[in-house]
């Protein structure tokens, strides 16, 4: 891990700080899924937190971010609400999306996300659309879309990439490499020299790096981001990882190999980088101080969602669409 | 007012639109070179360059998904995807994201997109470029469904998708490019989900739209002859659909046959006629009947392809058989 | 006799079939690892090897094609989508290739290839994983569209299926997976297109399919206790829809009601109600009404969900209704 | 052009005389439908004759190719009968799929040809999953995919290359890159170092030839095909080619620029390959006699298509399905 000169501490402190919520927010969300205090599919983001703290801390409150199934964590980077966050997947009233959405809408339009997406690559389809929305309307922002190595064989996925390059448009892709499409290892269905590769062969100049390596994302996701703002079009990041959990909450993974989930610890984005912020001088007090923070707020959230009422049924029918509102149906 | 084609019609909606709206722009394949499949582009790249006249590779999914990502992110894309055929290439895209978005995250964002997809048979182009697929998007909670029968509808009809905040699957029919008729350049956006009464009569109400008005009003003409007056509706929204002319007209006639060119069984004029057996069945002197095209794929010979065809004669015979029946 | 659990029966039924003929093989996302998102797979690759079981990348639309080019080619393949919403990234192929090959290739070649495509609510999973489609595939010529209530049926339908010539679109439903039922493991395949009299009545016809046939089952002995006898009728295959039952039973009855989860809205319950009103408009003893879901996407909150679904008092408040008016 | 020492110039004869067909087939299928004389799209192979004489003579009768809209050089190709395929897009009676599929359908199930196809891309994920049940039913032979340059944008196209590869499968992939999308220059709406970069993204060998050379094409096609019929898996050929005519037959093409079209006759895969054949001896006689020939049997086909009668009206519900025959709608 090395930093570019006076890059200050207190931002990967920051973002430090950002991953404990992730992990805290997430680690709740599997429990009380799996406990059903709440319904719907979870998708835990536990182990790849780094990618969401790196990429989002090179990003302003106007950019756009859209994510996918696995988006708590990208929601909170950029800034989400936890509370709002929590309600939303506890289905309950004054959730981001009302209760309607669920985990796998969690959205702020006001802070520039887009939403988690239920099909894979949508979202990414949806981001290069969101960036012909900048140019069109020349604003000053740009747009990361994340998604999973699994959907890089989804064909929107792949159109997306195409389409980012033809219209030279800013967006920032980051591949969240954590090798499982689910329950199926990735390589096993993905043909070629790899994710690289692929986004090459469409034009797009792409980086490749150690995505539990909290400092290397920051570092190359603030140059990618500065060069997709600058105006050359957009850029490719692709971050392995650990997916620490099953697919979603409620698979037991008994599919993988007990070697493979041995390895997580020490790849740990939080521990690594509590390490490092350990070797800058930080104190551990102030680092348990954070995690004992990140912690109460969660809890204080998910306390608050238990508590609350759902909507009200008046909700149903609202939103749908204004002309042609179901009000016969 | 001027005469003009469907097409020109169209063309000139979005040309007001673009000049109102900035955010107005319109996306799919060959928009530039020659205007589109029936010139209904033509001139517009030229005039509004061609970052808002946008030529796209042959994309479907990443044409509607780009769309919807920029139509949440403030602007107002106009899809073209040719045919309805290759809408089902974007079936997803436009089920899944466009039509459910504002409900699934709660409302806080407005989905203005309006998707083109032309619909129809014409000069045996067969299976693959023939459907009629309006029946599938009306079932789909969250989309309004537009089916001009007229260039001035393809007119005021576009204008008000255009404006439309939600989702408008916008069908045209490819027979009609070509035919013209009187439209009001100034004329005001369209209110959608009002049908029009095409020609007033007392004894059948016969809803239709689209590319079947016409054989619909020949109809109508020929029965007349005959002694049936037929009150000819041409629904132009299919979702909303105008409950309320259609109960109106149907209270009024007691008789009631909706024909349209999409094949008949699971039809959106099932959808029609389940609600007037449903809530007019006491005000029905005989059984609601509809006409539409038998459950083949579309054949490419001529003799073959005008047997999927509802002809005037069939409308007739429908509307005869109708009035004996009690 | 056996007992199992819906799941199972699908099992078991692919299990005989891949046995009796080894052109049978089935692809689809993580068939393998876990035996697809409700078991229905489980120990098949084990037993088959990954040739015959195997596992995609996330490509439905070369899932869905690359189906079809192998059914022309000489096997049969059983695709797994996962989720009817998920079918929708496959719906170009499904519609444009599966259904129309036969027809336009001149009947050249079969597409003897079966699409599951799982259906209906379950656990709040929202908008994007609880649709249920079934009218879509019921209005494309060239589809068989079969919906199995209980696990015998899942087992004898999905027979039925893998060996029809035809593509089936094979609609499972996520609730019913876990349940369980008495199945004969050496049962035939089903009949495709004959409803079954789930429970008899004099009353009124109730006509269902899939996840709610449970619950009508439940309104029926509830209207019993009211004095209304209902007559249950299960479709199970959609297309084509046993008419001479539907209409035989409502010939004896005269009442029709509908219920399905899907949208009531364009829904395919309303072919049936219009089918009943035009040929057996005179028998009928009062409207012939359906129930379905608000046109909403479905929302996650369990209330919001709950408000969506038909219930049996639903069911039992409308054939009140229907018993009084006339 | 040069081939293989021994490679008998007789075959090359006797692809030139299939390329005459092809280009006797299409020119009258053009000009017919500009005069109305049939219906339908129809899409000429003018000038792009030797890829698939070339590729097909590389083919067994078993082996299967699957083909686009641009498709009635490929079945001549592979062998169809020129009067059936005549018959079928004027929409008459005895037409190859009984004139209920036309031009974009033409198909031939007894000779492998899997057919033509209105939707771009499609035939290429028919084509993977042909070649799934060749590996399934362990059979002997191999399938080509054609396609068009435009198609490489298409989501399908690029999972069926990912799925190719993944399964090893025997596939030739064939791209006939005459540079247009419909009246789109492809390359406007293509990112990326080009169409072998992409099939190499996904793992798939590539070679890029000149596609008018029909020696080329033949070698080319020969190797390629050797090597997938080795069990050595997929393989991609990338030829370049000039589209003479519009889009389709009512495409007058007038946006087109005149300078390029000056460069189709001296590109001309027919005139090409007869020169070359005159300089290996054969007598210029016999090459007319081969063009006459072909004409003739080209203008008998179209006389016996005019004349010929419309299928019956019993054919109309026929062949759609046999559970549920719509006999009752
Ligand atoms: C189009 C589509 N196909 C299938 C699914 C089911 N599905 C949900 S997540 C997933 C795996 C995604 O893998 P990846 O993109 O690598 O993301 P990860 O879960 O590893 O974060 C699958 C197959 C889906 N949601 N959408
Ligand atoms: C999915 C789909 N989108 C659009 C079309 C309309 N279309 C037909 S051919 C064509 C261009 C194809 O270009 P290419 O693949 O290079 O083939 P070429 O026509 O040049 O031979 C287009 C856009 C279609 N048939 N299918
Ligand atoms: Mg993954
Ligand atoms: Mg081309």
């Amino acid at each position: 891990m090395s930093l570019p000169a006076g890059f200050p501490v207190e931002r990967i402190h920051a973002m430090y700080r950002r991953m404990l919520l992730m992990r805290a927010f997430d680690e709740h969300a599997g429990w009380a899924r799996r406990e059903d205090r709440l319904r719907g599919s979870v998708h835990e983001y536990t182990g790849q937190e780094a990618i969401a703290a790196g990429v989002c801390a090179a990003l302003g409150e106007r950019d756009y971010i859209s994510s996918y199934h696995r988006g708590h964590g990208h929601c909170i980077a950029k800034g989400a609400d936890p509370v709002a966050m929590m309600l939303e997947i506890y289905g309950k009233a004054g959730g981001v999306c009302g209760g309607k959405g669920g985990s796998m809408h969690v959205a702020d339009f006001s802070l520039g996300i887009l939403g988690a997406n239920g099909v894979v690559a949508d979202g990414v389809t949806i981001a290069v659309g969101a960036a012909q929305a900048v140019r069109l309307l020349d604003e000053d922002r740009i747009v990361v879309a994340f998604f999973g190595d699994g959907a890089l064989n989804r064909g929107p996925m792949l159109e997306a990439l195409n389409w980012a390059k033809v219209y030279d448009l800013p967006v920032l892709f980051v591949c969240e490499d954590n090798g499982w499409s689910d329950r199926t290892p990735t390589r096993s269905v993905t043909g070629g020299p790899g994710i690289v590769a692929r986004a090459e062969a469409f034009g797009i100049p792409a980086d490749s790096i150690d995505g539990n390596d909290l400092l290397a994302v920051a570092c190359s996701a603030g140059l990618l981001a500065a060069e997709v703002r600058a105006g050359q079009g957009p850029r490719f990041l692709h971050a392995t990882t650990c997916r620490w959990r099953g697919h979603l909450a409620l698979d037991r993974g008994l599919y993988r190999d007990p070697a493979e989930l041995a390895t997580h610890a020490e790849q740990d984005p939080i521990g690594r980088t509590r390490a490092w912020l350990l070797a800058q001088g930080i104190a551990p007090a102030v680092l348990d101080g954070d995690a004992a923070e990140a912690a109460e707020r969660i809890a204080a959230a998910a306390a608050l969602a238990e508590a609350a009422p759902c909507p009200d049924a008046s909700e149903l029918c609202t939103d749908v669409q204004d002309t042609g509102a179901p009000s016969w149906q | 007012m001027a005469v003009m084609t469907y097409a020109e019609a169209a063309r000139l909606a979005l040309r007001q639109e673009m000049q109102r709206d900035r955010r107005v722009w319109a996306l799919g394949e060959d928009l530039g070179p020659e205007g589109g499949v029936a010139g209904q582009y033509l001139g517009l790249q030229s005039e509004f360059g061609r970052s808002r006249i946008v030529d796209t590779p042959i994309s479907e999914s990443t044409i509607m998904g780009s769309a919807i990502g920029a139509a949440i992110c403030g602007t107002r894309p106009v899809v073209e995807l040719r045919y309805a055929d290759f809408g089902l290439c974007a079936a997803d895209e436009i089920v899944n994201q466009a039509a459910k978005a504002r409900y699934m995250l709660g409302g806080q964002v407005r989905v203005p997109v309006v998707v083109r997809q032309p619909i129809g048979f014409r000069d045996g182009m067969a299976a693959q470029h023939s459907q009629s697929t309006e029946a599938w998007w009306v079932h789909v909670p969250g989309l309004v469904v537009v089916a001009p029968a007229t260039p001035a509808d393809n007119h005021a009809l576009l204008k008000a998708a255009i404006r439309s905040d939600d989702p408008v699957i916008y069908m045209e029919h490819k027979e009609l490019w070509t035919r013209t008729g009187e439209v009001d350049p100034g004329a005001e956006p369209a209110v959608l989900g009002r049908a029009a009464v095409r020609r007033p009569g007392s004894d059948l109400t016969l809803v239709t739209w689209s590319g079947m008005l016409g054989d619909c009003l020949t109809a109508a003409e020929v029965a007349q002859t005959q002694g049936i007056s037929i009150e000819v509706l041409d629904l132009r929204t299919l979702w909303p659909w105008d409950r309320d002319a259609v109960f109106a007209s149907v209270t009024r006639t007691g008789r009631l046959l909706v024909a349209h060119q999409a094949v008949k069984a699971g039809g959106f004029g099932a959808e029609i006629a389940a609600e007037v057996a449903e809530h007019l069945f006491h005000a029905l002197r005989c059984p609601p009947r509809r006409l539409g095209a038998p459950r083949t794929p579309v054949p490419h010979s001529r003799p073959l392809e005008a047997l999927c065809r509802v002809t005037p004669a069939q409308v007739v015979a429908a509307a005869r058989a109708m009035m004996t029946d009690h």
